[in-house]
C-alpha cells in the first residue's frame, strides 16, 4: 500500500530523509518511531505529496508518486486520512464543519454527511463540542477533531503524526482502539509516535528513524 | 454543492464581519469615488454645453425684399435642425436699437436707413461645435434672400476649443482616477484573502481540488462586490439627486450610463469576483 | 530598543515582500490620485482664469480732448493695478473701423465722424471677478476725461459664474476624493495588520506593554507611507513635467502646495503612521 | 507564589474550574494533571491572566489579580514564563528572534540577549537551528523553542502546558532535567502533563483535575 524505494528528502542541503525504503502492505498497521527531529514527519509528507522526495521511488495506494500529475494530487489525498502533529484545523469554522470537510471534498451530499459527522464525533468522545470553534477547544479535545476529520473519509491509507501527543492515558487508549477498528476493517495504518505505551506489545511491526535513515 | 459554497462563504464573512464591513465600507466609498468622477466628467460636458448653447448667429437679408419673404425665410430657419429660435428684426428696428446703442444725434445726419434686415438665430444647446455653426452658417448664407451670416466666429471657436480641452483634460483625469481606484481596491481584497493563505494550505491537504478551493473565495468576492456596490449605488442615487434637486442640472449620459445605480451593483460584482480570482492566482496543489 | 524595533518592522516587511509591495504599489497610485486631483482642481482655476483673461473694457473719451490729454489718460490707465495693457483708438481709428464692420457706403451720408475716441482696457489674467471689474469700471468712469465705460458686462458676470460654479463643483469633488481615497488606503493599512492580531496576541501574554507591539507596526506604517510617498511623488513629478512641457501650462498653486512632490512624501508618512496607529486600536493587555 | 481561593472559571455556562483552592509555595515544583479537557490549560491561563477568573483570588509572585490594573499586566507576565501548550511562536522570526523576545520585551541589551539566547538554545539542544524558521522546524524543535523562549529571562515562576508532548523519552527527560535546574536555582515550576513518567517518582506534589475540580 505504501512503498519507499531509496527515498531521500533533503532541506537546505540537510538531509530529513536519508535513503530509506520499506514496504506497508495493505490492511497492515505499522509504527514509526525515533527522536525529535529524526525525520517522521517528513517521511509523512512525502506519501500525502505534500513534499516532494528528491530522489528515490514513492508508490502509494498504486500511485507513483513520482509520475503523478498535479491535476491527480487532490484524488491521491482523498485517499490518505492525516492525523497532523500540528493539527491544522480551521479556526473559524466549527468542529462539525472542520470535519465534514473531508466528506465535502468528496461530494458527498448533506443528509449523509451530518450523519457520519456526528457518529465520528461520538467515536472521538467529543460529541459535546459539535459547535464549539477549535481556538475554544482544549489541546486533547483539538487532537480529537483532527482525528475524526482524518478517519470519517474511511480512508484507504491512515497517518497519524504524534496522534496521542495531547492526550491523557485513557483517552489516548480510547483513540487507540478506534484507530484498530479502522484497522480491522482493512485500513492501512502508520503511526509516528514518542510514546513506547502505543506500540511495545501492539504485535506491529515498528520502523524506528534516526537522522532521516531507518534503523534496522 | 453550491449551496454548501455558499453557505461557507457567508458564515466566513459573519465571522469576521468588523474587518469585512470595513472593507466593504472601502470598496463602497472606491465605486463611490469612480461613480462621481464619471458622473462629473458627463457633467463638466454637459454644462460646458449648456453654458455655450445661448451664442447665436445672425442672418443679414437682402436689400428690397418684402416683409412676406422676410417672415417665410424666417418660418423656414425656425424649422432647420440645430436652431432652437428665430427672431426677425426689420431694417427700422435695427436702425433703432443703433440709436440706441450710439446715441440719436449720432445718427441724425443719416438720409435713408443704412442697415438690412436680419434673423436671429439661437442656437440649440449641443450644437456649439466649431464644425457644425460654420456647416450651418455656410448653407444659411447659401439661401435665397440672405446675403451673409455673421456669427461671431472667434467666440464659437474660442468656446469650442476651451469645451473640448476641459473635456478631454476632464476624461483623462476620469479615467486615470477610475482605473486608479479600481486598482486600489482589487488589491484590497487580495490583501483581505492574504490572511488566509493557511486555510488554502489546508483544503489542499484535505484533497481539495482548485475548484473547491476558489469557489466559497470566490462567491465572497461577489457578495463583497454586490455589497459595497449597492452601497455605493444607494450613496451616488443620493448624491444624484440631490444635485439635480439643488441645481436643478441634470447630467446627460450616454447608454449605457443612465442605468449609474444598477451598473455601480455590476461593476462591483465583476470587481469582486475579478479581484478575488486574482487574489487566488493559480492555486498549486 | 528604537533600533530593535526598526530592524523587526524591516525584516516584517521583507518577509513579506509580495504583499508589501503590493500595499506600497496601491498607496503609490492612491497617494498619485490625490495629488493629480488636488493639481487638477488648481489647474482647472488657472485655466479658467487664463481663458477668461482676454476680455476686456473701452473707456469713451470725452469730445474735444486733445491728443496729448488721451495720452496721458492712456499713461494714467497702464499703470492702474490689474490692468495689463492698453490700447488709444482714435475718433478716426474707431469710424474706420466702424466703416470696415458695416461697408463705407453705410456711413456715406455721415457729414462729421459721430465716434468719440475711446481707450481699449486688457485686464490682468486674475482681475476677472465681478466686483473687481465693476469697481475698475466705476472708478475709470469717474475720471476726467472719461465719459463711459463699457465693459461687456453680461459677459464678465457669465464668465465669472461659470469659473465659480466649475471653480466649487471641482473643488468639492476634489475634496471628497481626496477625503475617500485617503479613506481607502488608511483601510488598506488596517486590512494588511488584520491578519497581524495572532502576532499581538503573542507579544502580550509574553509581557509586552502597548509600547512594545506598536512601534514596529507604527514604524512599518511609516515606511509604507514614505515609500508609497517616494514613487507616488515621482509619479507626479513626471506627469506634471510632462504636461507643462507638452501644453505649456503651469498651474499655479498657493503656499504650501507649489512644494507638491515633497509633500506628497510627507502625506504618505503620516498617513501610514495614522493609519497604522488607528488599525492597532486599544490594544487590551 | 502562586495561590487560588475558590477560583471559578465559567466557559458558556460550562465550569472549566470549579471552586479550585491551593498553594504552591515559592521554590516549588508542582505537577497539575487529568484528563483531556479537566482545565489544566485553563488553570495556567488564569495565573498568568490571559484568562479572568469569575469567581475567588488568585494571587501570583505576590500580585493579586483582582486588583491588578491593566498596565501591570505585562509586569505580572514577565515574572511568568510559559510553556504553552500550543506553542504560539512567531512564524516570520527566526528561533533566535522569538527566544530574544523575552529579553528584549524587559528591555535587555543587544550584546547580553545575544550571548543568553545562544547558550539557552544550546541548553535546549537547537543550536544548529538558530537562524530557522518556526515553520522549518519538526514538532519537538518547535516545542523546545518556546521551552528556551520560556525560561531565558529566568521568571520567578515557571508554567509548562504538557510541554513533553513532542518529544521522545530521551529528549523528554533531557528537558525535565533543565526544569530541574531552574527549580535548583530557586524558581516555581507548576507543569501540566498527561505523562506519568513525568512526575512519577518525582517526589513533587501532584494536584489533579477533574471536570475542573481538584480531587482530594
Ligand atoms: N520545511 C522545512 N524546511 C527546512 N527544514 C525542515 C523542514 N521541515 C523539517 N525540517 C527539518 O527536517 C528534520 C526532520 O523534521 P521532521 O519534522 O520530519 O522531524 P520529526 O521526526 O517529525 O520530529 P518530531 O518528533 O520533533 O516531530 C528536522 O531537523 C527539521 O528541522
Ligand atoms: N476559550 C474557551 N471557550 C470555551 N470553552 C473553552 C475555552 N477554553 C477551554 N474551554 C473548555 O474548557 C474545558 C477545559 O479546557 P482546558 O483547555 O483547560 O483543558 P485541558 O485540561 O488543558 O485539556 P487538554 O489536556 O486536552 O489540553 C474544555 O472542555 C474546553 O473545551
Ligand atoms: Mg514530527
Ligand atoms: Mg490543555
Amino acid at each position: 500500500m505504501i512503498a519507499f524505494d531509496t527515498v531521500t528528502k533533503t532541506y537546505d542541503g540537510n538531509k530529513a530523509i536519508a535513503g530509506v525504503s520499506f514496504e506497508i502492505q495493505k490492511g497492515e498497521m505499522a509504527f514509526l518511531t525515533g527522536p525529535s527531529g529524526s525525520g517522521k514527519t517528513t517521511l509523512l509528507r512525502l506519501v500525502y505529496r505534500e513534499e516532494v522526495a528528491d530522489q528515490g521511488r514513492i508508490v502509494v495506494a498504486g500511485w507513483d508518486l513520482n509520475k503523478l500529475d498535479s491535476t491527480s494530487i487532490p484524488f491521491l489525498r482523498r485517499n490518505v486520512g492525516v492525523v497532523f502533529q500540528d493539527f491544522k484545523l480551521l479556526p473559524d469554522r466549527t468542529v462539525r464543519d472542520n470535519v465534514e470537510l473531508t466528506l465535502r471534498i468528496q461530494g458527498i451530499a448533506d443528509d449523509e454527511a451530518r450523519e457520519r459527522v456526528t457518529s465520528t464525533l461520538r467515536l472521538v468522545g467529543l460529541r459535546h463540542k459539535t459547535d464549539a470553534y477549535p481556538p475554544h477547544l482544549s489541546g486533547g479535545e483539538q487532537q480529537r477533531v483532527v482525528i475524526a476529520r482524518a478517519i470519517i473519509g474511511n480512508p484507504a491509507v491512515l497517518l497519524a503524526d504524534e496522534p496521542t501527543g495531547n492526550l491523557d492515558p485513557d483517552t489516548a487508549k480510547g483513540i487507540m482502539d478506534v484507530f484498530r477498528t479502522v484497522h480491522s476493517r482493512g485500513g492501512t495504518i502508520l503511526i509516528a509516535t514518542h510514546d513506547p505505551n502505543l506500540y511495545e506489545h501492539s504485535g506491529c511491526r515498528i520502523f524506528r528513524l534516526q537522522e532521516g535513515k531507518l534503523l534496522a | 454543492m453550491f449551496i454548501y459554497h455558499v453557505r461557507t462563504a457567508w458564515l466566513s464573512l459573519a465571522r469576521n464581519a468588523g474587518i469585512n464591513l470595513l472593507t466593504v465600507f472601502s470598496l463602497a466609498v472606491g465605486l463611490s469615488l469612480v461613480a462621481i468622477t464619471v458622473l462629473s466628467v458627463f457633467g463638466l460636458h454637459t454644462a460646458v454645453k449648456e453654458w455655450t448653447s445661448g451664442f447665436g448667429m445672425v442672418a443679414y437679408l437682402a436689400e428690397g425684399l418684402p416683409t412676406k419673404g422676410q417672415e417665410a425665410l424666417r418660418d423656414r430657419l425656425s424649422r432647420e435642425p440645430g436652431i432652437r429660435s428665430v427672431e426677425l428684426v426689420s431694417a427700422e428696428d435695427a436702425l433703432r436699437e443703433l440709436e440706441g446703442a450710439l446715441g440719436k444725434e449720432m445718427l441724425q445726419g443719416l438720409e435713408a436707413n443704412p442697415l438690412p434686415a436680419s434673423i436671429r438665430i439661437f442656437l440649440s444647446p449641443g450644437n456649439l461645435d466649431v464644425a457644425r455653426v460654420k456647416e450651418l452658417a455656410g448653407r444659411l448664407a447659401g439661401m435665397d434672400g440672405i446675403v451673409e451670416v455673421e456669427y461671431g466666429q472667434k467666440w464659437v471657436e474660442r468656446m469650442a476649443v476651451a469645451a473640448r480641452q476641459f473635456g478631454l483634460a476632464g476624461s483623462a483625469l476620469g479615467l486615470s482616477l477610475g482605473i486608479g481606484i479600481i486598482f486600489i481596491l482589487s488589491n484590497t481584497i487580495k490583501i483581505l484573502f492574504y490572511r488566509r493563505a493557511q486555510e488554502i494550505d489546508i483544503l489542499k491537504l484535505l484533497g481539495a481540488t482548485q475548484g473547491f478551493i476558489r469557489a466559497p473565495f470566490l462567491i465572497e468576492g461577489v457578495f463583497f462586490g454586490i455589497l459595497s456596490g449597492g452601497v455605493a449605488a444607494l450613496g451616488t442615487f443620493l448624491a444624484r439627486n440631490w444635485v439635480s434637486g439643488k441645481f436643478g442640472f441634470v447630467i446627460e449620459t450616454p447608454w449605457p450610463l443612465q442605468f449609474t445605480e444598477p451598473l455601480i451593483v455590476l461593476v462591483g460584482a465583476v470587481l469582486g469576483l475579478a479581484g478575488s480570482f486574482i487574489a487566488l492566482g493559480r492555486i498549486r496543489l
